[in-house]
């Protein structure tokens, strides 16, 4: 279903109307598509306009230092589903692990698209690119990641950075960094990059945002980290089902306690839904079954920058991240000597002083005083 | 031991009765939209994958719109579904891809969810083809 | 600096940095009091001072009747915003969390909407504080740059963690890490300010207590 | 050590102990010990705020007994105890306050803010920033044996008109009695009734006491002053003179002061125990009645109040006594408002009595007691220390009331069964 499409340069309405699919048909696409890019079901007359000449885009996928997690998130569900629909809809003309062509062919394939679809083409970009030592930590064909990127970019209309890596540098850019990881927004400057941030994300946002530039032709409003607004505007805990139980202050405090069976919040045990942006809560995952806080887990807080480094998982996002008890008892200890030392000091000034004492007599207490 | 494997654990079902309710502030939003219906004209779609839904809030949430007097079946791109809830006015729009599943599910507060309706381009190229058949009838039944 | 970068510097060396000067600040200003020590009182006593001393730990908190009467705003005002203050700072679950995970303590906390409800009535009691210091008379003759500043600090907090967990404002992140910056300051400035009385006033109710009592007089 | 600032700041620095640095660490500036201090109340003048009182004491207490503050007056950021401070604060550390203690009785974080002018006093007067009636007042104490000039010759008068009045032998220095009774020199000069109730009430009870020809001065104006050495030295004449009679007790008269200074600051002064134990005369009274020994007729049926000595009820711990003697005379006494260890000062403690200069504003601060009193509407009013009662009479006067001020003691003895 992935393979590379032959460009026929219909618009997607036209290409619809070819297969026999009715306007009634075109409208239900345009209306899950609303759906898919999290966008306002009034939307879909615009979506259906601009939908109406919108070109199938030439997509460039790389995947760099990655576990392949993001590729497996978009590609494994179960059955075939909303995803394949927009996916069907752009021409995926380079994805190492996806295409058939391999060694210099896939290479060429790659260097084709950007050829012929220069200034226009998409790229999308899975894992951290690491650029220590010229970046010869990860290669493909003999190029590095680094190198690779850079060329591609160069003449393409936007990029996506998919997964929580190639957004903002994931585990690769987790202490200590060893390979001098990057994100992808951290090396292009010159180009709009989108980050749909996850560890994976979700499948359904990926395919929405690639929705938004088949639509729209051009990516999604986005927020401070890059984000579309429309997927990362609100945080787990704004849309947690479980939230009613955290206003309430009944809250889990083990796996396997009362709290946890009868789905209380998950916030003593460690939940990063507060402070993380994301959709879980409402696009859900396969197939909109459930998400890991429905699961009975606390969110660990993926889709946001240093996540790996923002203390253990099951600490609540309350407490300190170091080791705070020492440096307390490090810092009374060191107090108390430090003012046993200066209250000492200050007997000895008082000892002075009453060495010094002046005596108070009747002479003090006469007229010229 | 892995406590998942461990019999005398017995996990509940997660209760939803008195402690959740995400499907009460829906329903007031659909009368509401009801309202808007009926003095502005105004049609109203929420797309339920939008709602912060925990376990079968959706359930509740269709238990408690019921079923209506209408139910249509759509195929194009897969089957979609349209159903009256019990009460008018207030529908229930699923669509599902070729495979069966279920990619997009919405209420839509309206007289007549606009699927419904024959669309202009449709009947355009239906004319059409009903002229084309005509003739291929007189053509063939002369 | 991104909201997630802030809020990882004020939970991780931020937050090292503020309970070092804490406790380095505390131990000193008190085992410096101790040291200085005081002088054995020769006087015969009329009776041992510790039961008086002990009592007056405690009793001190109920004002006398011809203070209630004579100031009832500071005493009342006085009363919320203390008993506002811990109850937020003890018995809210985040930060039972903290202090869990600090001293390996925990306890169990209030629902969320009575805590939030007490933040209110404490920030507004801590209002009537301030207008109270600054119009009357004795309290304006009093206050200094030092009496504002400790307002100031305890105030922020209270502010910015309904603020945080109203969700308002700025985004989550950057208004928890706000609000943990807050609490830093506050650990910060304690040892150097009046905010001190938070562990002296046990030590001076004592000596006083004592004093007292040793006398004949429960103070 | 030469200048004024330089001394008081070296005596500032001998009196600082742990509990003053505990309260100055305390101290919120709540404001609350302004309204427990009738000097406030009565101007509402917010200098007169107790805690203010004590700003000398507390820049040394900052710059030279905390870590912080040592460290920032290295940088010049601590203030200093200067001649203008001393001059600008003996206003309102001699004339603006009594060192009554009812501020440390209300103070939230419980400073002992009494405490604390008393140890400021010694800085004060180690400057010489004391004023003149108080140092003139403390000079012949030192000088001539009593702050009112009484000598010897002036007590043996009065001595003879008690025991012609009596008819009874007042006893002077009587080796091996039990009680040595001590006297105010105000009693001597203004309330010989006082030596006469003595006499009658010890004669009835069988209590074997003296006086004593080199100790019978009970005030101390070094305390009042805030000089430890004076203070010192006046109680050391009560210890030789006890000590040269071998007296079991030492019996403080109806003289706040008095009391505090020999009964709790004395040994401590002097930097020893006594040999002897020192008793208010109240409290001795109220041992004789619950040993029986205290017999009376006939019971006042007016009207009559207590008015507390602060010295001997709130900082001395003679509250029940007074009131248990009271009841045995009286069948009307009634209890002022804040009666017992909040009762209001009559404002002349302290040495602000002997301060002239401190005489409008010690007048004016009467009206508390004056209120207090008109609340009440008595005629009468009973106390226990001459000074109080003295300074009562004077306010009195001055506002034009019909109260009566009577010793407690003499009351008693008025009502002795024969």
């Amino acid at each position: 279903m992935l393979q590379p499409w032959n460009k026929n340069g219909l618009t997607v309405a036209e290409r619809l109307q070819a297969e026999g699919i009715s306007r009634r048909g075109f409208l239900k696409f345009c209306a899950t598509t609303a759906s898919m890019m999290a966008l306002s079901p009034s939307m879909v007359p615009a979506i259906a306009r601009a939908l109406e000449n919108a070109k199938r885009p030439s997509v460039i996928w790389l995947s760099f230092q990655e576990c392949t997690g993001c590729t497996e998130s978009l590609t494994r569900s179960h059955s075939p589903n909303l995803e394949t629909l927009i996916l069907e809809q752009v021409s995926l003309d380079y994805h190492h692990t996806l295409q058939v062509a391999s060694g210099e062919a896939a290479e060429e394939a790659r260097e084709a698209a950007m050829k012929e679809n220069n200034g226009r083409y998409l790229v999308v970009v899975d894992g951290s690119i690491p650029v220590d030592n010229g970046g010869v930590y990860s290669t493909i064909a003999g190029i590095t990641n680094l190198e690779m990127l850079r060329e591609t970019a160069e003449g393409a209309a936007a990029i996506i950075a998919v997964g929580t890596c190639a957004a903002f540098g994931g585990i690769g850019y987790a202490k200590p960094n060893p390979t001098g990881a990057m994100p992808v927004s951290a090396i292009i400057s010159d180009k709009p990059v989108i980050n749909v941030s996850g560890c994976p994300p979700i499948p359904t946002v990926i395919s929405g945002v690639l929705a938004h530039f088949l639509t729209f032709d051009k990516l999604p409003e986005v927020d401070d980290l890059g984000r579309p607004i429309t997927f990362f505007g609100q945080s787990i805990h704004d849309r947690c089902y479980r939230r009613p139980f955290y206003d309430r202050g009944l809250f889990a405090e083990s796996f396997d306690d009362e709290g946890a069976k009868k789905g209380w919040c998950l916030y003593r045990l460690g939940c990063k839904g507060p402070a993380t942006y994301n959709a879980c809560a409402t696009t859900k995952w396969n197939e909109g079954t459930s998400f890991p806080i429905e699961a009975g887990h606390p969110c660990l807080g993926c889709s946001e920058p240093d996540f790996w480094d923002m203390g253990g998982f099951y600490q609540p996002l309350s407490t300190p991240t170091g080791d705070v008890t020492r440096t307390l008892v490090y810092g009374v200890v060191a107090g108390a000597l430090i003012g046993a030392a200066a209250g000492s000091m200050a007997r000895t000034r008082k000892i002075k002083a009453q060495k010094e004492h002046y005596k108070v007599t009747t002479d003090d207490l006469e007229e010229s005083s | 031991m892995n406590p998942a494997m461990d019999d005398s654990i017995e996990i509940e079902p997660t209760p939803c009765a008195k402690d959740r309710g995400n499907d009460l502030p829906v329903l007031n939003e659909i009368l509401h939209a009801l309202n808007e219906l009926l003095t502005h004209d105004r049609q109203t779609v929420i797309d339920i994958k939008s709602l912060p839904f925990g376990p079968v809030d959706e359930e509740r949430l269709s238990i408690a719109l019921g079923q209506g007097e209408v139910a249509a079946t759509i195929h194009t791109l897969g089957e979609s579904r349209v159903t009256e809830t019990a009460y008018a006015g207030i529908w229930w729009v699923e669509h599902r891809n070729e495979q069966g599943a279920v990619i997009a599910k919405f209420i839509e507060v309206t007289y007549m969810p606009d699927i419904l309706k024959a669309q202009h381009e449709d009947v355009i190229v239906a004319r059409q083809k009903l002229k084309d058949a005509l003739e291929t009838i007189k053509l063939n039944g002369a | 600096m991104t909201p997630v970068e802030f809020l990882a510097w004020v939970r991780g060396p931020m937050f090292q940095i503020a309970v070092a000067i804490f406790a380095l600040g505390v131990a000193i200003r008190i085992v410096e009091i101790f040291v200085l020590g005081r002088k054995q009182d020769l006087s015969e006593p009329r009776r041992d001072g510790v039961v008086p001393g002990i009592k007056t730990i405690f009793g001190r908190s109920i004002p006398d009747t011809g203070t209630f009467k004579r100031s009832p705003l500071n005493v009342v005002a006085g009363y919320i915003f203390h008993i506002g203050l811990f109850t937020t700072i003890l018995f809210f679950v985040p930060h039972i969390e903290l202090f869990h995970s600090v001293l390996g303590l925990q306890w169990p906390g209030l629902p969320t909407p009575f805590i939030d409800a007490v933040t209110v009535v404490t920030i507004f009691a801590m209002v009537v504080i301030l207008i109270n210091r600054l119009r009357n008379p004795v309290l304006k003759f009093l206050s200094t740059f030092e009496d504002y500043l400790c307002w100031l600090v305890t105030l922020l907090p209270l502010l910015t963690g309904y603020l945080a967990f109203h969700r308002m404002l700025f985004p989550y992140q950057t208004m928890l890490g706000i609000h943990i910056l807050s609490v830093e300051i506050l650990l910060i400035v304690f040892p150097f300010t009046k905010l001190m009385h938070f562990f002296t006033v046990f030590l001076a109710r004592w000596y006083n207590g004592s004093a007292f009592g040793r006398r004949g007089v429960q103070s | 050590m030469s200048t004024p600032a330089e001394r008081a700041t070296n005596a500032f620095k001998e009196q600082i102990d742990g509990p003053i640095a505990s309260y100055l660490s305390s101290c919120v500036h709540c404001g609350m010990c302004a309204h427990a201090c009738l000097f406030y109340t009565e101007t509402e003048d917010p200098r007169y705020t107790p805690i203010n009182k004590v700003e000398p004491l507390r820049r040394v207490w900052k710059s030279e007994y905390t870590f912080f503050g040592k460290l920032a007056s290295k940088f010049g950021l601590t203030k200093s105890v200067t001649d203008e401070l001393l001059k600008e604060w003996e206003l309102l550390i001699y004339d603006a306050c009594t060192l009554c203690g009812r501020c440390s009785m209300v103070c939230p974080v419980g400073n002992d803010i009494a405490y604390m002018i008393r140890k400021t006093r010694e800085g004060m007067i180690a400057a010489g920033y004391a004023p003149r009636g108080l140092k003139d007042a403390t000079y012949r104490a030192v000088t001539v044996g009593s702050p009112m000039g009484v000598k010897l010759p002036a007590l043996k008068a009065q001595i003879k008109h008690v025991e012609k009045d009596t008819g009874l032998k007042v006893p002077l220095d009587v080796e091996g009695a039990d009680y040595m009774a001590l006297l105010s020199s105000m009693e001597i000069m203004n309330f010989p009734e006082y030596i006469e109730a003595l006499t009658r009430l010890f004669d009835k009870a069988g209590v074997s006491w003296t006086l004593c020809s080199e100790a019978f001065e009970a005030t101390n104006s070094g305390m009042q002053i805030g000089s430890s050495d004076i203070e010192g030295e006046l109680i050391q004449r009560i210890v030789d003179g006890a000590e040269k009679l071998k007296v079991k007790y030492v019996i403080s008269p109806e003289c706040g002061h008095a009391y505090y200074a020999l009964r709790w600051e004395g040994p401590n002064v002097i930097g020893k125990k006594y040999p002897f134990e020192v008793v208010h005369i109240l409290e001795l009274l109220d041992q004789l009645r619950a040993q029986g020994k205290l017999k009376v007729e006939g019971k006042l049926d007016q009207k009559l109040t207590f008015h507390d000595p602060c010295q001997i009820v709130r900082k001395g711990g003679v509250v029940d006594e007074p009131r248990r003697l009271l009841n045995m005379v009286s069948s009307n006494f009634v209890e002022m408002e804040d009666a017992g260890v909040m009762n209001w000062c009559c404002g002349g403690g302290g040495g602000v009595s002997a301060n002239e200069r401190a005489e409008p504003l010690k007048l004016t601060v009467f009206n508390r007691k004056k209120s207090q009193l008109e609340k009440l509407g008595v005629n009468t009013m009973v106390t226990a220390c001459a000074n109080c009662r003295i300074n009562l009479e004077e306010g009195i006067e001055h506002t034009n009331m019909d109260v009566e001020v009577v010793g407690l003691a003499e009351t008693l003895a008025e009502h002795l069964a024969d």
